[in-house]
């Protein structure tokens, strides 16, 4: 890990090869981003004071707020570099590989959302789930990057891959509004079926405020971390693709010549 | 501080969910970083944009 | 060659290929039908069926689109068509408007029918001063699902054996529409006391719809069959 | 002079009107990407090509309704007959009916055939018609991968009847192949792709 930094005038050795994605880089911002959790930890279950309503179960929304703001950047990341890929002169991989690993980070928090959601509405409104608009448009969207991230699955080469997945990606951007507002519009015709007749927005004070701003700090470090990462991690992966694909190419050349 | 950890109420659902949060957490960065490590040994170091 | 005549072209191949191998008529129509009566054994309460009629009009109607969908690219993968009408430079927006209207069609034609089966296995009613808001759905709802339908139908029909990612595609996408169409069809019928000018706001809805994706779609169609080899 | 272009790795080749030139080599030694570029359906990595004057890396939208590519796939619909198919593709050119008609007979895929569907055709037969659809969207370079691919004896005799014909009345036609023996009847000049070099061998007597 340290050889990435660290000046050699010898030919490299095995021994000071680059062996991760890991930079100098990101291993301050892993750093900054363990830091920050901790914090979050402790003003999240500790110093914050319990809500007047919700009591305790405000404690949840330290981790759903900050899960939720990461999986919908995530999203917006990915559409964004869609776009930069599909419009872009140069059509460059490396949008795409972001889009890919945004997506996959998205995905994975998007999950934690619903659960950590579902946990919260439970002590609050005493059910798991309610049809309200912010919780069926998310769950909408994350099947719909589901279904992205299959489709980024389904092989051919990296071009055909980006290009297809742009289109995905970016179709996402007219889908997410027009399932938002039909779910608004479809329950504002019925009675809210809540135990607590509470939106889910809660009157914070400074101190709970600061511990959703920690969070979503220590959340958004984390994002940039994982998408650092994850992309390099994909850059290899298709670069490996490509060498498998040189060689089984000189491969059968040789055979002919 | 509102009570101690003890008196807290639901703490079930509320560690639950920490818990979980950062389970889920630590399964994917292990699984970007140990994919990470894998596929370093294979590629050239040139080929590493970020190095 | 206007665009619109090579999507009229296509759309009448489309028609007269069903035509000759009735799969709409022979296979999904009777599939949509047991679907409807599936429903009602999974439903049995009284006058329950009655109420969700619409829903279920519209969810048997998604679930047969699917089949549909993967029809209408089977002929084209079938033997290479869609690559060879690619291959040709036929333009991909008229490949994409005239394989919609052929589908926009047949599901029309499923929709009469399956409305025709909740009338008679249901018990819903049609008041005669809700057939224009009933058709408006109809038409505007279908367009909808006709766009999205063919758009990423287009997607996976490159792909032998990867026609399971269309529903987990497509579903999320036509949620505003299974959301819309049948409130509309609720207050066309007046089902459960719903007031019949309830249902025009969905309109609105409908056609907003209708009108992003298949802008949307005749735009990203292209690119999505261009390298689908 | 239908264009030279550096194929592949660097070699140049071209192609005259009214020639039929056989490309041969073995499997995956380019053939088929040499095929596919110049229906500009691949992009040019480096070097310059024309087809028809009509530049390969600027200009494919021009090339692309000129050039016809049959792979092993024909590109019917098999619910549909014979003359509906190849109405179908050539009305997507703009060709009128009679066009069609000469189409259909020219290929002779006409009297009873015609109103065959597709599916129930030999596979020699859908070749033709595959060929018709062509002949009526009037492309003007036939671009074959493996067209004896699938046929019989009797298939093959016909398809190279059916190319030299087409020769005659101005097509142009490449075709890859991997069987030599059928290069001295049918072809003007052979060309070999290996490992993505291009080498004109001895013209076939």
């Amino acid at each position: 890990m340290t050889a990435a930094t660290t000046p050699t005038t010898a030919p490299v050795e095995p021994a000071l090869r680059v062996r991760s994605s890991g930079t100098m880089a990101t291993r301050t911002l892993g750093i900054a981003t363990i830091v920050t959790m901790g914090w979050l930890v402790a003003f999240g279950l500790g110093f914050s004071p319990a809500d007047r309503d919700q009591r305790d179960a405000v404690r949840i929304l330290y981790m759903h707020v900050p899960t939720a703001w990461l999986a919908y950047l995530a999203f917006v990341v990915t559409a964004v570099s869609s776009a930069m890929y599909l419009f872009g002169k140069k059509h460059s991989l490396g949008f795409d590989r972001v889009a890919g690993a945004s997506a996959e980070i998205g995905v994975v928090f998007m999950a934690l959302t619903l659960v950590t959601g579902m946990l919260w509405g439970k002590l609050t409104w005493g059910v798991y789930w309610q049809w309200d608009a912010r919780l069926t448009t998310t769950a909408l969207l994350f099947v719909s990057y589901i279904g992205y991230l299959a489709v980024r699955g389904l092989g051919g080469t990296h071009d055909q891959r980006a290009k297809r997945s742009a289109v995905i990606g970016l179709l996402a951007v007219i889908e997410i509004p027009l399932v938002h507002f039909s779910v608004r519009m479809w329950r504002s015709l019925h009675q809210e079926a809540s135990v607590l007749d509470s939106d889910g927005d809660v009157d914070m004070d400074g101190l709970m405020l600061f511990s959703l701003f920690v969070g979503v700090v220590a959340f958004t470090l984390l994002y940039v971390w994982l998408l650092l990462h994850r992309s390099r991690v994909i850059a290899m992966e298709d670069l490996l693709d490509d060498q498998g694909l040189d060689r089984a190419l000189d491969q059968r050349r040789a055979e002919f010549l | 501080m509102s009570g101690g950890i003890v008196a807290m109420q639901d703490a079930g659902y509320i560690f639950g969910s920490y818990a979980l949060t950062f389970a889920v957490i630590a399964a994917f960065t292990w699984r970007v970083i140990r994919g990470g490590r894998r596929l370093a040994n294979h590629i050239d170091d040139n080929d590493k944009y970020w190095t | 060659m206007s665009r619109w005549r090579i999507a009229r072209l296509v759309a009448g191949k489309d028609l007269r290929i069903e035509r000759r191998s009735r799969v709409l008529t022979n296979q999904v129509l009777p599939f949509a039908g047991v679907t409807m009566v599936m429903f009602a054994f999974a439903l049995d309460a009284s006058n329950v069926l009655e109420r969700v009629a619409p829903g279920l009009i519209w969810l048997a109607t998604l679930f047969s689109m699917l089949v549909l969908v993967q029809r209408s690219f089977a002929i084209e993968s079938d033997d290479g068509a869609l690559d060879a009408l690619r291959v040709a430079g036929v333009d991909p927006v008229a490949i994409y408007w005239g394989k919609s209207i052929a589908l926009a069609v047949q599901l029309a034609a499923l929709e009469i029918v399956l409305l025709i089966a909740a009338v008679l296995l249901y018990g819903a009613e049609v008041p005669l001063g809700g057939i224009v808001l009933l058709a408006t759905t109809l038409v505007t709802a279908t367009c909808g699902l006709a766009c999205v339908g063919t758009l990423y139908g287009g997607l996976t029909a490159g792909f032998t054996g990867r026609e399971t990612l269309l529903p987990l595609l497509v579903l999320p996408v036509v949620a505003p529409v299974l959301i819309g169409a049948t409130r509309a069809v609720e207050s066309a019928l007046g089902t459960d006391g719903v007031a019949l000018s309830e249902g025009w706001p969905w309109i609105g809805l409908l056609a907003v719809f209708a009108v992003a994706f298949g802008a949307g779609g005749a735009l990203a169609f292209g690119p999505l069959i261009e390298e689908a080899t | 002079m239908i264009g030279g272009f550096p194929v592949l790795a660097g070699a140049t080749m071209s192609v005259a009107v009214g020639e039929i030139v056989l490309l041969q080599g073995p499997n995956g030694a380019g053939k088929t990407s040499l095929l596919r570029l110049c229906a500009g359906l691949l992009p040019i990595a480096r070097g310059t090509g024309s087809v028809f004057g009509f530049d390969l890396a600027t200009q494919r939208d021009s090339i692309r309704p000129r050039v016809g590519m049959l792979g092993h796939r024909n590109g019917l619909y098999g619910d549909l007959t014979v003359a509906e198919n190849v109405a179908f593709w050539g009305s997507t050119a703009g060709a009128t009916s009679a066009e069609v008609e000469a189409a259909v007979t020219r290929l002779g895929v006409d009297g009873r055939l015609r109103d065959v569907m597709v599916v129930k055709l030999s596979a020699g037969q859908k070749r033709r018609t595959a060929l018709a659809c062509l002949v009526a969207r009037r492309a003007e370079l036939w671009l074959l991968d493996e067209p004896h691919a699938g046929l019989d004896a009797a298939g093959r005799d016909e398809l190279d009847t059916v190319l030299r014909q087409a020769v005659d009345s101005g097509a142009t036609v490449l075709v890859a192949s991997h069987e030599l023996e059928r290069a001295g009847s049918l072809a003007h000049r052979v060309v070999e792709v290996v490992a993505g070099q291009v080498h004109e061998v001895e013209p076939p007597s």
